[in-house]
Formats: C-alpha cells, structure tokens, sequence
C-alpha cells in the first residue's frame, strides 16, 4: 500500500528504518538533533535514536566529515549531512582525497561506508552562496557513488541503498522538493544505483532530467502533447554509476534527445549525459543532443534574477522544438 | 581617546537606526516584501557600534550572515540596503546579493557573507594588503561564537600572528550557533585561550557596554595601527530574537532571554546619557523619532525602488 | 628572437617580469620563497623580490588562498601557488565560495584580481593524493577563468594575462612538464584567453589536446601520417573562455574530433568539448566525437598500473581508427 | 607501567629496525628501485616507538607521509612495506599505494596519509567508533609540526575534547615542515597551549628520550581508556635527513644537525641497557646484525614480487 509523504519525510523514514536495522547506523551534521535539521528533515530522530546517534556537530564541516571516515572506516556507518551543497566545499579534501581513495590506495583494505546527505538547487532566494548544485564534481571523482532522486519513494529508496552500500555515496537533495508529496511503497525497498527511470514514455523526443528538473520536463512534456509532441521522460536517477543503456536505449527509439539539470551548464552534468549519447546513439540521431543547465552565473538573489537562471518548461520546450530546426523539419 | 558627548550621541543614534532598521526587516519580512532568509541583529547593537567607532573610515571590516548592525555601524546607507534585501535595482547589490552579500567597497566594508567563517581570511587578507601597501589602515573581522569551530579561524590567526598584521578578530559570542548553545559545541573554560595560544593578545568584554566595547577595540586598533600586530576580542552579547525570522526559539528560555533583555545595551547608554547630563529624555526621544522617520522612508525607498532588469542576470561575473 | 627555456623559467619569468612592471604583485605558497618551490619553479624571486613579495606560507591553503582573497579585494594582485592540485581541495570555500562569487554578488562593486597556479597530473608514482588533474571542477563554476598551457611559450603569455586580468583566474602546469624545452618569445607578449592554438595543422581528423596530452596528440599524429591519417591538432589553451569557433571550425572540416584531456573522463573535460562539438558541428560530423580522458580511478602508485591510467599514443590511435568503424570505412 | 629489560629490548629492536629500513630505502631510492618520494624517518624513531609501545594491538594509529617509523612501531610486516613501496604486488597495497598510503587495517594502521593533517579526521573518528562501538580501544594520531597550522586541527581536537573521545594527538616537532622552520610559520611560544585552550592536557617531551615518550603516552592512553578524553603530546625530535631523498638541505647548518644527532634516541636507549646491566654490547651488536639481515630480507623480498597485473589498475575502486 502506497502513502503518502513529503520528499523530507521519505528521507526521514529511510534513516529511521536504516538505523533500526544496523546499530552501526548514525547521522552527524549541524543541528541535524535537537533542532531536527534546518529543513526539518530529522525530526524525531534525536528522541527515538539519542544523542549518540543523532549527533550535533560544530560548525566544521571538515572535521565532522573526517570523523565521520575515521567512523566509517572502523566499523561505523555514519550519515553526514551537509546543511547547505554549498558548504561541502569545506570538506572537499577529507571526501575527495580520504574517503573516496581509502579502499583504492590500500589495495582493498579499506571499506568506507559512508552516506553524505546534502542539498542542491536554487529557487529559494538564498543568493550565491547558499544555492549551487555541484553534484557534477563529485560525479567527477571515482570512489563515490552519487544519486539525485526526484521523488520522495526514489528519495527513501536510494538512500536506504546507499546507507546500505559499504563504499562513499552521496545523495543530493534538492531543497525546492522537500515538500513536495508523492507515493511511497510500504516495505523495505531499496532502489539500486545504475537504474534509470522512465517518469513518462513517449515517441518523438527524449527529455533526460535529474532531480526536481524532472518535475519541469513532465510540465513541459504534457504542455508539448498538446502540440503533438510525445516526451519520453527520463530519469537517470544516479549519476554514478550511470544507466547509459535506458538512456541511450530511449533516444535510440525517439532520435532527439535533451538532458535537463540544474548544476551549471558548462563542465556539468549535461556534458557527459550528451557526451554519452552521441557517442552511443549517433547514427539515430535526428539532431544534435540539446542540453540546459543552471545559467554560468552565481544564483542572483533578486527574484527578478533567481529563475532566470533555472531551466523552466518554456526553455525546454523551445530547445525541443529547436532539434526539429528553425522550419519544423528534421535538421 | 575619550569619547564626548557629541561622539556618545551619535552612537546612541546609530544603535537606535540598527534595532529600528531590524524591526522594519521582521515587519517586511512577514509581510513578504522580502524574499530570502533575515537574520537579526537585535540585542548586539553595542558590538557592532562601539567596535566601529573606534575605526576610521578607511578601515576595513568584514562581516557575516548576520550583518546589517555591522553595515550601519561602519556607515552603510540605509536605504540602499533595505533596497538590497528586496531585491531590488537600487540595493547595494543590485539586488544580487540580498542580506547576506551586503558590500559597500568605497566604506572599506568587504561584505557580510554567508559562510560561517567566511569573512576572517578576507579581512585578515585586507590587512595583509594594508601592510604591504604601506598605508596605516586597521582590518576588522567580526565574526559569531560559531565560527570560532571553523579551522580557518586557526589558519587565519596564525598567520596573522606570524606576521604582525594588524587585524582585529572579534568574536561576538550570543551564546549560539542557529539552534546549538555554543557552550555544547565549543570546548575550553575560556574562549581567549584560542588566541592567546598563538601569542595574540586576547580580551574578554562586555558586549552589552558600548563603552567597554569601544575601549577594548581601541586598545585593538591602537596596537594594529601602530605596527603591533593582531588582536581577538570575545564580545558577550546575546540576540533577543530567532536565528532567523521564522525560527520558533523553542532551544531558549524565556527566562534567559528576559535576563538578557533586562541588560539592553541602548537603554544602557540611554540612561548613562541622561544621567550624565548629555541629553534629556526627551533628547533621546526625538533622536529615536528622526531615526524611525530615516527607516520608514528607507523601507519606502527600497518599496518603489524598481526589480532588475533580467537582463542583468549575465553582468558583473567577470570585470 | 625566441629563446629556449623550460616550461618552469617560462612560468617563472612571466611571474618575473609581472612582479616589476606592478608593485601589486605578489606570490605565496608554500616553500616558494628560499627554496624556490618544491619544483622549483620560482627560484631566484626571493632573491629579486624580498620576503614581502614571495612569502613563505605556513601550510594553510584555505587561510592563505583567504588571505589572497581579502588582499586581492584591497588593492592587491597576488598569485597563490598550491602546490599541487590534490591540495587545492583544502581551499575550495575561498575559491568557490568567496572568490568567483564576489564580484557578482556584490552588483559588480568588488574586483578579485586573484591568478592561482597550481598543478595537475599523472606520472611521477605520487599515487593517489598528489598527481589529480582537477580543472574540470573549476571550469564548471562562474567567475573563474582556467588556462591550461602546453608549451613554455603559452604557459608564459598566459600566465601574464591572468595576472593582469582583474579577476579570478587558476593556471593548471602539469608538473611533468616542467622540464620541457620550448622556444619563448622575447618580449613582453601575453597571450589573450579564449583563443585556441592549432599546434599541427590537419585534413582527416581533429585531435583537441589539453597540457602535456597536445604532446602525446602531436606524437600520435605522427604515427597516424606514416598511415596516411591527417591529423590536426588544437589546444584550446584555456577552458574557460573556450574558443568554441576555433575547434568546431577544425571539426567542420575534418569530421572527425577526439578530445584527450588529462583528468578523469566521466564528468570531465572532454565531455564539454564533445558535448558543444556535437552540438554545433552535428551536420558535418561522420562519426560520434570521441574522447579519452585519464581512467575513472584514483591514480594508482606502481608505475606498473599509473601508465594504464593515462591516454597515451597507442589509445590515440586506436579511438581515431575506431571513428572510421571496423572496415576502416565511414560509420 | 614499569618496563622489563625484555620489553626495553624489544623497543631497541624497533628502533633499530626503523633506522636500518629507513637506511635501505634510501640506497632503494638512490639505485632508482623505488620511485615516487620517500620521506626518512631517521633520527626520530623514538617517537614512534615510544608511543606504540604504550598501545594495545586493536588499538588504532593515523600516520603521515613520513610514516615507515610508525608502520613498523605499530607492528608492520617490513617485507610487505618494502614491496609497496616499490610498488609490488605483494606491497601492503598491492602497489596502488606506496609510501605515502601503506595501511594494515588488521593491525589499527589506518594509513599513512600524503595531506598534511589528513590523519587528524580519521583518528578522531576512530576514537568516536571506538566509544560508539562500546570497546575501550584507543586511537592515537601522529602528524607533524607543519600539522599544526592546519584548520583541521582545531576542528577535530575541538570535537574530541566537547565529546571527551578516547583519542591522543601526538605532534612529532622536528622543527620543520619541507623546507621552512616551523619557528618561521607556528605562531606561538607555547605549541602546548594550542591544545589547551580547548581544556585538553597537553605535554610537551623530549622527542629523543623514549622512555620519555612512552610515560607520556602510557599517561595519555590511561586518560583516554578511562573515559577522561583527548590528550596531546609534542614531542620534541629532529629528522636527520631532507625532507625526501633528493632534498639538498640548505636550510639547515650542519651545526644544527650535529647537535641533534649528538643526542641520538637509539645510542641513547643503548646506553642505558648496557648501563643498568640489561644487555651488553655484545647483545645489541647482535640484535643490530639480526635487523640488517631482516631488512636485507625484507628488501630481497620486496625486489622478487612481481609487479601487479595492469588490469589490476580498475579493482578496488569500490568494495
Ligand atoms: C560553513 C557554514 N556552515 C553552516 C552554515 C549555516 N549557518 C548559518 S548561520 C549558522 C550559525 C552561526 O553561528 P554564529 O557563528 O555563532 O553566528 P550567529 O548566527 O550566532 O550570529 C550556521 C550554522 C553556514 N552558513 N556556513
Ligand atoms: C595539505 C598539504 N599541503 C602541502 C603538502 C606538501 N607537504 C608534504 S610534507 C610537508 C611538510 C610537512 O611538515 P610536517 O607536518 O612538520 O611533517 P614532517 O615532514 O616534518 O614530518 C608539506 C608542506 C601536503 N602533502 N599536504
Ligand atoms: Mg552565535
Ligand atoms: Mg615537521
């Protein structure tokens, strides 16, 4: 029987069920205890899991995530959260040079379960510093899993894989869909990394979206089957590793494809998804892969400026419709 | 040097401009005039103030996510950044930043900034620059109890220290980091020692005391100036509202808050002031008057100041 | 008259003659001062400079690139060395955060005059945590500008430039080259970004090559004509800016791109360049643009398993002859 | 702990196995067998051995890049080690590592570390497991001087102290980091203090007297098991060679380095042995002769593993 949830309950309910299950299961992170977190995303934890295993950290993201992969590597499963994306640039090192190299650099000694948990995504008139999407470095890097779910069941069950995972894995949570509802399976399902989703099928051209990009490619694809368009809608749902076959499998069916992400548009997600594409799905290609990414600007904090920046349905729907070229014939 | 009356007045003002400036934030704020997060200064006026009246205009602070006290305090135009907070054209920023990225370059203030921590290499960096520029500015970095656990206060200090430059670190300690009492995240009986361990002298103060406030940064400043090298002053202060508008407050007592309230630092120089015989209530009344009066039409400005052209969301990434 | 020197005097004197045309100027990091850098590439600038201007760090990278930050903001032009690339993970806040965010978010007001240098690659057995080549993570971000030389002559020119440039700019030197000879011109010659250089001019193939790999692209283009392949190759010298015309034109005209880039290939570097080739030179392209980035995995220690990890002569030519497809024929 | 004559041989043996490895990478690494850096640990091997001795088998260490010294004072197979610094199959790592990442897990060794301070995170954590898991293991963290400029110093030894972790920090001071002394760039007259502002005990030991070292650890390893929290120990000591081999050391006077090697740790210990009776000349002539022949072994060893297989070069990325 499916319920129900918001996306910040799914995340919830995924940690509370993980910790239930694996003593050796905890969260670290600012405010994440008493406070339940500055989304309120772990309420309730600190009072059914205690101090110990809801743990409120100083403001040092370095450090908290170094503790957290001398825990992992000792025997804990440790879920950190990251209030903002934009702070994880202070933990770079201890996640790009330890936690994701350990196992490599000791020939398979290591294992470093470890779940980092933090936000992406613009749209909240937090400014610069408090709305980047940089889920495209750690995609990057080897030795780091990462998802990017857009539905609260994809939300609970990926990251109940990934807290299950005994390597480094990273989800991104877009801070615009923690209120977002949607149904969630009962039971204990994780969702494995590598498998793409289809959100909606279609004919004529693949929109491949990430996070809550997903939810502006359905708009646009129904605003388009107005217009006779038929969008297949898909979801790669983890970066890392990545389901190349359902993409490519999808475009190789509709020949024109256009990937959706809201990390900035140049060196970003969009690059290797269209990368992979055209080296995939070349001679099925009625046209070049089209791709739309955050604007290669700083997210302005003026609402006047904010959504500009953000790829909306209007935006894809005049990149879709570019791929049929400037008559509405095939290029 | 001592402070007259004149000097005494004209802190008063400015504290009263910094709570009325944040009460009409929380007013527009709930009101939904202002989009984004506002992070009060109310209570700390004296830090703020006093700190910034012991430093000339062409030295340099920089600020944090809580910032507005420290804008006014160095002499920021009200009305630009009640634009700024709406997002608006004629906001400091353009409407780019909002309250946490508020900057005035040409009054030396090098921004609020919305990573904790974020502002002590770039003061500590501005000293660094006055010292090899040859000129005889001061660096001030202000900076939350919070971000005393951030490693970049170490890097930054040590450096300072090696160096001599000549910086102020001063803490404002309002006992809390959003929902965490520091003194449940930060370890050691006496937060000085964290610069004392690096041989830079260190005093505690009275963050509610203007005066207290202003003299200990003028011992700062004084040994900055003259080539002595850095200084770190805890200020104890304490903000009688949320962390942010919309925080609940359910982490604090209403006791310890009302204790706290009962110490306000603008009465405090209110009363010393009409005790010592510098102004009269009704003094002190008319000033709160005129500034009220500066708010409202700082807010009106920021109300009609038009929203930015789209378009400009692709200028001032690159010079 | 040209001279010969090596990529490390070339970088040097750019800092050199930068240093006494501008007083601004100034260059810390670790060691760089009376031991001239651990490769040895400012040697001889204390001595010119004094203390005050090349400055001993202690090592700090994110106190020091903030301290860059604040003297770049007041007046001053420094050049921060990080040793190598690995540790630049320890001042990615100052970078991202604070330095290319700056000036927009402050409506245009600031002005961060700031040029890192630091390095990238693979090669010398420095395993995992000391030969990463991460200039893909700084291109993604606005506000940044990254050059990526090849030869003493562009490391020179373009050093030159982003010092005077008025805003964040990072020059990644692959540290295997710093030994390279090259011929530099005299004289006081920057070389603007956004221009590609095409190091060999070609008819059947274009190879895009990044730092040390044009060196290998050139090699390899030499064995490639002893087959009768034509191929040209292009560095594009700096990501951002890219000289997007310069390489789609190559590519209009050969049909035929592979990028070779030193960083990991997924999410990386090569996947932009493919990404805007196809998309602006689709109509000419007779086979899917190709590409060769370092191997996804932490770069190991033995030099029996480091060179695997690299793109070498032998990957080269074998992805060119794979765009002709198994017969040899047009795909 | 009172220490038998047995158990003051057996750290004889360990120092004299770190010199004589350490003696032989350096002739590896001349003769172009090793590639890649090797940092000498010579000259400060009472350090290492002094503290491990003081630790149990399941408890844990963090090292550095100069890490041989630690690896073998913790229990280390040299053979291994000198086959993954060669990067052979048979190496601790398999090759992928080297020098600067050996690890034992079965041992505690969490690895070597090639970022300065890189260690610091990781032992803490081990301490927080350690108390999560309910064990009463210890985790002690070498680093060195250069270590203690690093942010993530006050990060992690402000954790340890706020959640009183069973964790010991030891900073090996020898009196340099690469190239620069650490006087040059370590503000502060007392290094101790930097831990102490955080109400952490800190000691400051002669780096060269191992007994010194061990009391000073025994001490810390007691606090930490007792649930009294985190300690930190610098211990005072001085590395013979460059900072690598390669390293011309010009910025030592040969003065400087005699005066440290006057007061060598293993003639030291030496002395002592033979002076209160424990062992003769003869004896430690044998046990120096029993180490060179292991080490010879071990080099041996480590020249016949094969390489790994190059399609070894995509495993281990992920478990
Ligand atoms: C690096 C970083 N981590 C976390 C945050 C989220 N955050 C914003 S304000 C704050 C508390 C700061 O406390 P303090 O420094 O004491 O300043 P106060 O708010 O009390 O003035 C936190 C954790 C942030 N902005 N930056
Ligand atoms: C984060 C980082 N910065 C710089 C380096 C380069 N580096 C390697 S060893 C070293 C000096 C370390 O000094 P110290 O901590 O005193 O250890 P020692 O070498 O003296 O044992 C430096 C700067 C590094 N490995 N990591
Ligand atoms: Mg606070
Ligand atoms: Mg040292």
């Amino acid at each position: 029987m499916p319920r129900k949830l918001t996306f910040a309950q799914a995340v919830r309910e995924a940690m509370a069920e993980e910790m239930r299950r694996d003593p050796a299961v905890f969260l670290m992170g600012e405010d994440v205890g008493g406070a339940g977190g500055v989304f309120k995303v772990t309420v309730g934890l600190l009072e059914e899991f205690g101090p110990e295993r809801v743990r409120d950290t100083p403001i040092a993201e370095a450090g908290f995530m170094g503790l957290a992969v001398g825990a992992a590597l000792t025997g804990m499963r440790p879920i950190v959260e990251i209030m903002f994306g934009d702070f994880i640039t202070l933990a770079m090192d201890q996640i790009v040079n330890q936690a994701c190299k350990l196992r490599y650099m000791s020939g398979g000694q290591a294992r470093v379960p470890l779940t980092i948990r933090t936000t992406l995504g613009a749209g909240r008139s937090s400014a610069a510093q408090h709305s980047q999407s940089l889920h495209a470095w750690f995609a990057h890097i080897p030795g780091i899993k990462v998802a990017i779910p857009s539905t609260p069941a994809d939300a609970k069950g990926l990251l109940k894989s990934a807290i299950r995972d005994d390597n480094v894995c990273i989800v991104f949570e877009d801070k615009m869909m923690y209120r977002l509802e949607g149904d969630v399976p009962d039971g204990d399902l994780p969702i494995p990394f590598g498998q793409a989703d289809v959100k909606r099928p279609g004919e004529d051209v693949t929109l491949i979206a990430t996070s809550s990009m997903v939810h502006v490619a359905l708009k646009a694809a129904e605003l388009l089957q107005k217009e006779n368009i038929s969008a297949e809608v898909i979801d790669p749902r983890t970066l890392v590793p990545l389901d190349r076959e359902a993409l490519v499998q999808s475009v190789r069916k509709t020949g024109r494809a256009l990937i959706i992400d809201e990390g900035h548009q140049k060196y970003g997600v969009t690059a290797e998804l269209a990368a992979v594409i055209q080296e995939e799905a070349f001679d099925d290609l009625d046209a070049p892969v089209a791709r739309l990414g955050a604007a290669d600007v700083p997210v302005p904090f003026s609402t006047a400026l904010e959504f500009e920046t953000i790829p909306n349905e209007a935006r894809i729907i005049a990149a879709v419709k570019a791929t049929w070229g400037p008559d509405g014939k095939k290029r | 040097m001592e402070l007259g009356p004149e000097k005494l007045k004209d802190m008063y003002r400015r504290m009263v401009v910094i709570r009325k400036f944040e009460e009409h934030i929380y007013d527009i704020y709930t009101r939904g005039l202002m989009p984004g997060l506002a992070h009060l200064y109310i209570g700390e006026e004296a830090v703020a103030v006093g700190a910034c009246a012991a430093l000339r205009d062409d030295d340099f602070i920089a600020s944090t996510h809580r910032g507005h006290g420290h804008l006014i305090a160095k002499g920021g135009r009200i009305d630009r950044m009640m634009a700024e907070v709406m997002g608006k054209v004629d906001g400091y920023c353009r409407g780019k930043g909002g309250s946490m990225h508020i900057a005035d370059m040409s009054l030396g203030i090098l921004g609020a900034n919305g990573i904790v921590g974020g502002g002590l290499g770039i003061i500590t960096g501005a000293a660094l620059s006055a010292r090899m520029r040859k000129t005889d500015q001061v660096a001030l970095g202000f900076f939350g109890d919070g971000a005393l656990n951030q490693g970049i206060f170490l890097e930054t200090v040590n450096m300072a220290a090696i160096w001599k430059l000549p910086v102020i670190y001063l803490c404002e300690n309002n006992q809390y980091g959003e929902y965490t009492a520091a003194s449940k995240v930060t370890a050691g009986h006496d937060l000085c020692a964290r610069a004392a361990a690096f041989d830079v002298p260190a005093r505690q103060v009275d963050g509610l005391d203007i005066l207290a406030v202003y003299e200990a940064t003028q011992w700062a400043v004084d040994r900055a100036r003259s080539g002595e090298g850095p200084s770190f002053l805890l200020c104890q202060t304490y903000r009688y509202r949320g962390h942010h508008v919309g925080d609940q407050n359910t982490y604090r007592t209403k006791e310890e808050i009302e204790q706290w309230m009962a110490r306000d630092c603008i009465r405090r120089l209110a009363s010393r002031l009409t005790a010592g015989g510098s102004a009269s209530e009704a003094d002190l009344r008319a000033v709160d008057e005129a500034v009220e009066a500066e708010v409202v039409a700082a807010v009106d400005f920021g109300l009609h100041s038009p929203m930015p052209d789209p378009r400009e969301v692709v200028e001032h990434v690159f010079a």
